[in-house]
């Protein structure tokens, strides 16, 4: 299979290797080393897609990531990608694209009647109208405009790639393997610096892939590139990424930098990682990112076969592709002739080059007259025709006053245009460096007060090959003088600027017609033209940033990489006003856009956040157990049996500790090890209670607040030495209070001598409750008497258990007999399987965190983060008793003191009954004193006046100890209203309850002390 | 992601610090003396500075230390970092003036 | 009643160290001390322990099978043999009195890893941020740092050889993050 | 003005839309005006359109140091709902969502305020709780919320992964269906041009420099970067730079500056049919009428005017994204950036009077006060009408940092946006 627009020789593609692909159905072949573009255009195939808003036919402008029309989606099922660019996805083996926006087909799309009602829809016109009926907006309206946007379709289906990250450091990053990159690259790695250097596209070389003739170091161009790849590769201290792009410019010289790993496979291999993001912290940077055509500013400068004059050559020279057959050439500055005789050489008749300029100092006027072609100076091009391709064109002498003369016509099947070079500064700006307006070029150049970084080539406005190359050497140079240290001397200077580009221009081209009735576009993908942004003028849209967003101008995909200058250009004529002092909109990553997944990159699944278990999770899985995250770690939450659902469970694990004993794992609580001479001082300036007085061995619950004065966290500590405690925390406040205590410790208090361990993982906390407990562990622990003489309730030892060392409490946060067996968590589950053992002929049940929660409310015992938010003091839940009222100061104590924290209508922890014992009232449940109002309520999502919600429901379960519902709730006054009846509004209608002390069950704590 | 010079351990990426708010906000020794006004402006008033701010972080991944830092907050550039308890480095004028 | 003093189970127990491409093992138990102390108390540590704590930050020091972490500036992780802690904890705490300091058993709070090979430092450099060149990250070198979601230790023992201590719960993290790295080496 | 409506864009058609005249004027600053405005955001545009339309204040200037809209309006995710936890919120925010009901035919601008629902997905027994609080309390409040089920919310949200294997798997959600997006270019410009048809001047490129307080310390003037404008009330709503300005007079304030990031897919085809936020992963997302997928990622955790952040902000926001949704994995960011976002202790705004007389801050909306726009406006124009706040932003005074009185919606329920 030939295809027709093919050269029989030259370009760099492999034609050994022929590749089949469909676009839009229809089988094509091309050559590895193609992309989809050029493969199309081999194949003849110019209209690729419709466009946004006019649904107009579109074909390919550009030849790299610069393209704004030929987005196309590629591949199907699970790797469906829409919106790729024709010029970026690389041709391989049964690649499936297709066109997008339109239907029925690309060639025939219904939506294209949006064209002709284009004067309807200039810029803003949404704005203006779909306003009435109000309704109508989100039944028909709405849904109207979002289907007829959106471009390409998202994937309906999982994505089964994986993506990778790495990070990485160097002396020198250089972005950009243009001439003037690799040169810089070379240098930087003579002068010892460690190199990075990368480039989105598949092959190093930038413009030197396209370069015919040019010779470099007296070499011919491609065998320089050849050689300077092949030093690059060798060389140990340079990292040379292609398919990477450069996308990020971050604070303190990091970049990020997307590579494209599989896409370009036919077959990738399994496993192998479709992307990978890169985060480079650079000593320096060199942006050697090149410089991008501007398109020319033409009524229906849109059609199939109008391209970039430089993408032409692109074409025909890297991928030996014709672009057309006869092709005028529509130009303001000197490149367009360079590709002009490029294809002629190549027997692309040249109907004429239309040159806009009056007079073209540069020689290539006369070279192209030379060889034969056409060349009209002051000329335009006013008009072009053909449907799907263009056909045609209009072009008519046109003075420097703007007048037009006598139109003539000229057929044809491709129109170039060149209408200048915008310095590829994307980076460079998005680093916060300056520019300067180049009067000259037409063009912002780089101009200081950026990150540790250097520009070079064409990205700094230096255009001519070989002093591209000396810039790059010199500013790889400097860039490892900097980066490696004064051992290095830089013997090159920049290239200075010459500030000769050969012309551009940054205003449409003149043409007959009334300017309201033509559409000259601008941002070809937005569907944006120069009238849409002389109409945001005419409306009072002053700043390019307004201008940007009223017309849309610059925000489609391509972020107006080859339509920025034009609008710019266009607005400051409309605003009268000098183009420097318009200015240029803000540059934000990404420079193209990349991948959700290459930003993701590993966190899926399981590695998504780390999953944290103890020491006898498996015991439990294998148990059945159904767990419950709390923060990472995962936490058993009941133990079902033979089907039980949660209540049934949870009611048998509490009455199993309630009437024997239940095995509890807790080791997720937070555990510090607080040591020195002034751990006590230390305790007591940072907790409201007193500790000076607590004995070595013994325990006391603490409580600690924020300086604003509301609860920070609580927990046990145990005192096992003078100058040792050790320290319990919830288990979401671990890592909270430990800075919390190191913020004090290190900050206010440095002359305290006492030190701070976390221990959380030393110790896995198996939790011994129940009338039974005793029993039990008396079998297994050798050294200590468990005796309650010997160790009382809040008491603390330090022993052995089953051989293994152990910190022992008695302690309990059920309201029963208990103990807590801390042991080096290696053994935390060699030690619960004894304890099991020891236990079975008592019946011992393991519980799950939610019995912990019911026993620990039948006791009213709160859970900091349930039963209190970041607005509750000690007080409020009834802790004051905690307080040491000795202390002169406590973190927080000064801030009880304002006026908010003592007011009486505070709220405050409360139990609540509701007056039918079936009943569980829901957590989260407000609460409301109002009776009358209350059962106004009833109506749902009206706002009743009068009643005030009091206060709501923290804690709510069914007890089998007490036989009824049980709860705790926050009530404003809440101590003053025992035995009140409140009522709980739901939707379903009004439940009472009764106000109680919170403590349910064994107020004087008989049970503890057995 | 920004790179800050620990006393310490020297240059680390920000991911190992953890941000501590402004700095030399001392806390008076005896907060019962302070008026609520005062003490409102102790827990919450801020300088919030357009410019060279002084601010806490702690390497918490890092040596683990708390230390003090200017930073300009119009360009997030630090011009010092110093351990608690030292003074305030004065800066040369160009450096500690204030963006408006 | 039983003896389970022989009856460790670590947390990456059931982890096949032959899985993988052989870069990642998993250390045996050992000895863990965090020492926090002023620094007048380094001394007696030294001679207590038999090794000379760093004084310069983020380094280690060696002697036979024990060593000592810099961590911070009034902070060490000594490592010693599995056994050594009880003993150790009781001659350091002898040589010190009566100067003040903290001393606490860790021994279980962390695992060690091991990720050696070429490429130990590409490997690692798929979640580490810090720059893990021969130059800037010498042998000797350890420091905590992050290793993508979880805090680690990270200990150059070798030209091509690392030393990770990883939080006990967070290694199965560690190691399976690992594991998905090696895949893209 | 020149009235907007179907018709006029057709009458306009005929006339290749050379007629249409500018949205406001871009005058002069008068030596003086009856109130100035100090920030040309949504907040500030909506407070002098409410002085002019129910106060009869028209003789006010709105002083914007950039463009209109170029702050946090402009660069914001667009959620609006009025589901918050505690009473004087709910009333704040609510009032807010029923001035957006009619928003676009008082403005006679089609900000697009789209009633599309806004979700909050609940990832553990915490957060059920704690959105059954908020459900109860919207309810007696009269704000809608409902509790959905997980496969409910995947049936109004059919992207969203509900999997019981995923590492937070979605529990359940509350789903406030008066909830929406609207656009937001469109509400500060809609504002302006009303404000403007008014008498209020708009005044672009001006930047407040200092403020000039005469005996008794009340206020005089303002200088500019455009002259000195004599005023005896001066409101301030400069978002991110609050702190700066209240500086210029000596107030040291409860705020602090955060970068806070967003970022936009490429466009697609309709996908996403609400808003979906999850507190607990981090992550919020609806998609705009143009196609694109509208992201909000976190705030950098240091003070910042530099209206940018780091990476890794948005990289742990994408991860959530591909957790939540794992079809858009294969989506790519097209644009990212970043806000200024002044942030209280409280979370809560401030809107009221200062102690110094005839200056008045509306500020501290931080991560969230998009949806506020046109009840804040409303607010804060009575206050500096009457000198004295509205009954519903009267709990939002600067003072309650001194005696402790906070509205604590962060500490309750730590949700931003
Ligand atoms: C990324 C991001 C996402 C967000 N998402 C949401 C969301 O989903 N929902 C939501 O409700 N909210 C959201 N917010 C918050 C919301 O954007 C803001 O709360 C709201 O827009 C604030 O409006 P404003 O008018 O007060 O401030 P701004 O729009 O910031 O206006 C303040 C104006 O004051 C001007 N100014 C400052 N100083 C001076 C001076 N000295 N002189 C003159 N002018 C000055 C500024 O230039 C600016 O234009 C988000 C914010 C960000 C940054
Ligand atoms: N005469 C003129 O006016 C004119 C105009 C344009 C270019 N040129 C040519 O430009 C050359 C200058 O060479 P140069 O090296 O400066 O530019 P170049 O165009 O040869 O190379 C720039 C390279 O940067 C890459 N790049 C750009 N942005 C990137 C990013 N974000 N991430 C990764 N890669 C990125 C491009 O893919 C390209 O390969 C000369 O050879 C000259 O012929 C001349
Ligand atoms: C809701 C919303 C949608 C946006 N959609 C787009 C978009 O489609 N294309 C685009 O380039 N930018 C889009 N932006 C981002 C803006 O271009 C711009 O980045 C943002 O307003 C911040 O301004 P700045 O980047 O100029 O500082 C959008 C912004 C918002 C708030
Ligand atoms: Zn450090």
């Amino acid at each position: 299979m030939s295809a027709p627009f093919r050269l029989e020789g030259g370009g760099r593609i492999d034609r050994t290797r022929t590749l089949h692909f469909t676009f839009d159905g229809k089988p094509y072949a091309g050559f590895a080393g193609d992309t989809l573009a050029s493969a199309l255009l081999a194949n003849g195939v110019h209209l690729v897609g419709r466009s946004f808003k006019y649904h107009r036919p579109r074909g390919i402008v550009a030849a790299g990531s610069d393209e704004p029309n030929a987005l196309v989606s590629v591949g199907s099922g699970p790797r469906f990608t829409p919106n790729l660019r024709a010029t970026q996805v690389e041709l391989h083996d049964g690649l499936v694209a297709q066109s997008q926006n339109h239907w029925p087909s690309v060639n025939f799309d219904l939506g294209a009647l949006n064209d002709l009602f284009s004067p309807l829809f200039p810029a803003g016109f949404y704005y203006k109208t779909f306003m009435w009926p109000k309704s109508a907006w989100k039944r028909f309206y709405e849904p109207k405009i979002r289907a007829m946007a959106g471009l390409g379709h998202a994937p309906t289906l999982p994505d089964p790639d994986s993506y990778a990250q790495r990070y990485a450091h160097c002396d020198a990053l250089i972005i950009g393997a243009g001439p003037a990159g690799i040169a810089a690259a070379l240098a930087a790695e003579a002068h010892g610096a460690r190199v990075i250097l990368c480039d989105e596209e598949a092959e190093l070389g930038g413009s030197l892939l396209a370069e015919r003739k040019g010779i470099i170091e007296g070499k011919d161009a491609s065998a320089w590139l050849a050689d300077a790849v092949a030093k690059l590769r060798q060389s140990p201290k340079v990292r040379w990424l292609s398919r990477t792009t450069a996308f990020g410019y971050f604070p303190h010289n990091m970049l990020g930098l997307a590579e494209r790993m599989t896409d370009h496979l036919a077959a990738p291999a399994d496993g192998r990682p479709r992307e990978r993001l890169w985060q480079v912290r650079a000593k320096e940077v060199v942006l050697a990112t090149g410089a991008l055509e501007r398109p020319l500013v033409f009524p229906d400068n849109d059609r199939p076969g109008i391209m970039l004059a430089g993408a032409a050559r692109q074409y025909l020279t890297r991928y030996a592709v014709k672009p057309g057959s006869r092709a005028v050439v529509a130009t303001a500055h000197d490149e367009a002739y360079r590709a002009a005789l490029e294809l002629a050489a190549a027997s692309v008749e040249i109907a004429a080059i239309v040159d806009i300029r009056q007079d073209m100092p540069g020689p290539w006027a006369a070279r192209a007259r030379a060889a034969g072609l056409r060349v009209l100076p002051s000329t335009t091009l006013c008009a072009t025709s053909g449907r799907h391709r263009v056909s045609r064109v209009e072009i008519a002498p046109c003075g420097s006053d703007g007048k037009i003369g006598a139109r003539s016509r000229l057929d044809c099947d491709l129109v170039l245009m060149c209408g200048g070079f915008t310095p590829t500064i994307h980076l460079f700006s998005q680093a916060r460096g300056k520019l300067r307006f180049a009067e000259k070029l037409n063009a912002f150049l780089p101009d200081g007060g950026a990150e540790n970084l250097r520009c070079a080539g064409a990205c700094r406005g230096i255009f001519g090959l070989e002093s591209a190359i000396a810039d790059g050497v010199a500013a790889g140079e400097a860039a490892a003088r900097d980066a490696v240290g004064g051992r290095v001397e830089a013997v090159h200077a920049p290239v200075p600027l010459s500030e000769d580009g050969g012309g551009g221009r940054l205003e449409p081209l003149p043409n007959h017609r009334s300017p309201h009735r033509v559409k000259a576009f601008v941002d070809f993908q937005n569907d944006v033209t120069a009238k849409d942004v002389k109409l945001a003028v005419r409306e009072g849209f002053r700043s390019i940033e307004h201008i940007k967003r009223y017309t849309t101008t610059g925000m489609a995909t391509d972020q107006g990489k080859t339509s920025n200058m034009n609008a710019l250009g266009i607005a400051a004529s409309a605003l009268d006003k000098p183009l420097p002092t318009v200015g240029l909109t803000t540059f934000r990553m990404p420079y193209t856009p990349v991948t959700f997944g290459a930003f993701a990159g590993s966190a899926r699944g399981e590695l998504f956040d780390p999953v944290r278990v103890t020491s006898t999770h498996e015991w439990a899985k294998v148990k059945g157990a159904v767990f419950e995250d709390v923060g990472q770690w995962k936490r058993a939450r009941y133990f079902p049996v033979k089907g039980e659902d949660m209540q049934r469970a949870v009611a048998r694990e509490c009455q199993a500790v309630r009437q024997s004993v239940g095995l509890f794992d807790g080791s997720t609580l937070g555990k510090i090890e607080i040591v020195g001479p002034d751990a006590a001082e230390f305790m007591n300036r940072i907790y409201v209670n007193p500790w000076t007085k607590l004995e070595p061995g013994r325990c006391r619950y603490g409580v600690m607040l924020r300086e604003d004065g509301s609860i920070l966290d609580d927990g046990v500590v145990g005192r096992l030495a003078a100058d040792r405690f050790h320290v319990t925390t919830t288990t979401g406040g671990a890592v909270q209070v430990l800075n919390h205590m190191e913020d004090f410790l290190q900050t206010e208090w440095s002359g305290l001598d006492c030190w701070l361990t976390s221990t959380t993982e030393q110790w896995a906390v198996i939790a011994v409750q129940g009338p039974e407990s005793r029993k039990v562990l008396e079998r297994l622990v050798e050294d200590i008497d468990l005796s309650s003489a010997a160790m009382p309730h809040m008491s603390v030892r330090q022993g052995h258990i089953c051989g293994v060392p152990t910190r022992l409490f008695r302690v309990s946060f059920t309201g029963e007999l208990g103990f807590e067996i801390n042991v080096p968590a290696d053994y935390g589950r060699a030690i619960w399987e004894a304890v099991f053992d020891a236990g079975f002929s008592r019946r011992i049940t393991p519980y799950g965190t939610e019995a912990m929660h019911v026993m620990r409310a039948e006791k009213g015992y709160i859970i900091v983060g349930q039963d209190t938010d970041g607005t509750v003091t000690a007080d409020d839940v009834g802790l004051s008793w905690a307080i040491g009222k000795a202390k002169k100061d406590f973190v927080g104590k000064r801030s009880l003191a304002r006026p908010a924290m003592t007011d009486a209508d505070r709220k405050q922890l409360v139990g609540l009954l509701p007056e039918n014992p079936e009943l569980v009232l829901e957590e989260g449940a407000q609460i409301v004193a109002d009776r009358q109002s209350a059962i106004g309520q009833k109506m749902i999502g009206r706002k009743m006046m009068g009643e005030k919600m009091i206060g709501h429901v923290t804690s709510s379960y069914f007890s089998v100890a007490l036989g009824r519902g049980i709860a705790l709730a926050m009530v404003a006054g809440g101590r003053r209203r025992m035995g009140e009846t409140l009522c709980v509004p739901m939707p379903e209608g009004v439940i009472k309850a009764v106000v109680t002390n919170p403590v349910f069950l064994d107020p004087e704590g008989k049970r503890l002390d057995a | 992601m920004l790179l800050i010079d620990c006393p310490f351990c020297g240059k680390r990426p920000e991911l190992e610090f953890r941000y501590g708010g402004e700095a030399h906000i001392a806390r008076p020794d005896d907060p019962s003396e302070f008026g609520d006004k005062a003490w409102g402006q102790f827990l919450y008033g801020r300088s919030n500075q357009r410019g060279m701010h002084a601010e806490r972080w702690r390497h918490v991944h890092g040596c683990g230390r708390f230390f003090n830092a200017l930073r300009d907050t119009t360009n997030d550039r630090f011009a010092a970092t110093y351990k608690i308890g030292e003074e305030r480095p004065a800066l040369p004028e160009a450096q500690g003036a204030v963006e408006a | 009643m039983p003896d389970l003093g022989q009856a460790r189970r670590g947390v990456l127990g059931g982890v096949d160290p032959s899985s993988g491409t052989g870069m990642l093992a998993v250390l045996p138990p050992l000895s863990r001390l965090i020492f926090r102390g002023r620094i007048s108390t380094i001394g007696r540590v030294a001679a207590a322990f038999g090794v000379e704590p760093a004084m310069e930050p983020c380094r280690a020091s060696v002697s036979g099978e024990r060593a000592a972490l810099w961590l911070g500036p009034d902070e060490w992780l000594l490592l010693a043999r599995e056994s050594e802690a009880p003993d150790l904890i009781e001659k350091l705490t002898v040589a010190l009195a009566p100067l003040s300091f903290s001393l606490v058993d860790v021994s279980h709070r962390q695992v060690g890893l091991k990720v050696s090979g070429e490429h130990a430092a590409l490997l690692l450099s798929a979640g580490c941020p810090l720059d893990l060149d021969r130059q800037a990250f010498p042998i000797g070198m350890c420091t905590r740092t992050l290793l993508q979601k979880t805090e680690i230790v990270l200990w150059r023992i070798a030209e091509t050889a690392f030393h990770l201590e990883v939080a006990r719960s967070f290694a199965p993290y560690a190691w399976g993050f690992l594991e998905q790295a090696e895949r893209d080496l | 003005m020149q009235r907007f409506s179907a018709l006029a864009l057709i009458r306009h058609a005929f006339t290749g839309h050379k007629t249409w005249r500018p949205q406001w004027r871009s005058p002069e600053p008068k030596p003086r005006y009856d109130a100035v405005i100090i920030g040309g955001g949504g907040h500030g545009l909506a407070t002098a359109y409410y002085l002019a339309t129910e106060f009869g204040i028209a003789n006010v200037a709105v002083l914007e140091k950039g463009w209109i809209g170029g702050g946090n309006t402009g660069r914001n995710t667009t959620i609006i709902r009025s589901n918050y936890l505690f009473d004087e919120s709910a009333a704040l925010y609510d009032h807010a969502v029923k001035l957006w009901e009619g928003l676009s035919q008082a403005l006679n601008y089609n900000v697009m305020f789209s009633q599309r629902g806004v979700m909050m997905l609940a990832h553990n027994v915490h957060d059920q709780q704690s959105l059954k609080r908020h459900v109860h309390a919207n309810r007696l409040n009269g704000v809608d919320n409902e509790w959905l089920s997980a496969p409910a919310a995947k049936a109004f949200c059919p992207p969203l992964n509900i999997e019981a294997s995923m590492r937070y798997p979605v529990i359940g959600a509350a789903l406030q269906r008066r909830g929406g997006v609207a656009r937001h270019d469109a509400v500060a410009w809609g504002y302006a041009r009303a404000a403007d048809a008014l008498g209020v001047d708009i005044i672009e490129n001006c930047a407040v420099t200092a403020i000039r307080r005469g005996v008794g310390g009340a206020v005089e003037a303002v200088e500019t970067t455009r002259g000195a404008i004599e005023t005896r009330k001066v409101g301030v709503v400069a978002a991110g730079n609050t702190s700066t300005v209240m500086a210029m007079a000596d107030l040291r304030m409860p705020l602090e500056s955060y970068p806070l990031q967003a970022l936009v897919s490429e466009p697609v085809k309709p996908i996403f049919p609400c808003v979906v936020m999850s507190n607990t992963i981090h992550a919020y997302i609806s998609q705009s009428d143009k196609g694109e997928l509208v992201i909000g990622a976190g705030t950098d955790a240091y003070v910042s005017y530099t209206q940018r952040g780091a990476l890794h902000v948005p990289m742990h926001t994408l991860e959530a994204i591909c957790e939540l949704f794992p079809i858009f994995r294969r989506l790519r960011m097209l644009r990212n950036w970043g806000g200024i976002v002044d942030v209280t202790p409280d979370r809560s705004p401030i809107i009221g009077k200062t102690s110094v007389a005839g200056l008045y801050v509306n500020c501290g909306w931080g991560t969230g006060g998009f949806k506020a726009t046109p009840g804040s406006g409303h607010l804060f124009a009575w206050t500096l009408a009457k000198d004295e706040p509205h009954p519903i932003n009267a709990p939002f005074r600067l003072d309650r940092f001194r005696d402790g009185y906070l509205i604590d919606e962060a500490a309750a329920a730590a949700v931003a946006h």
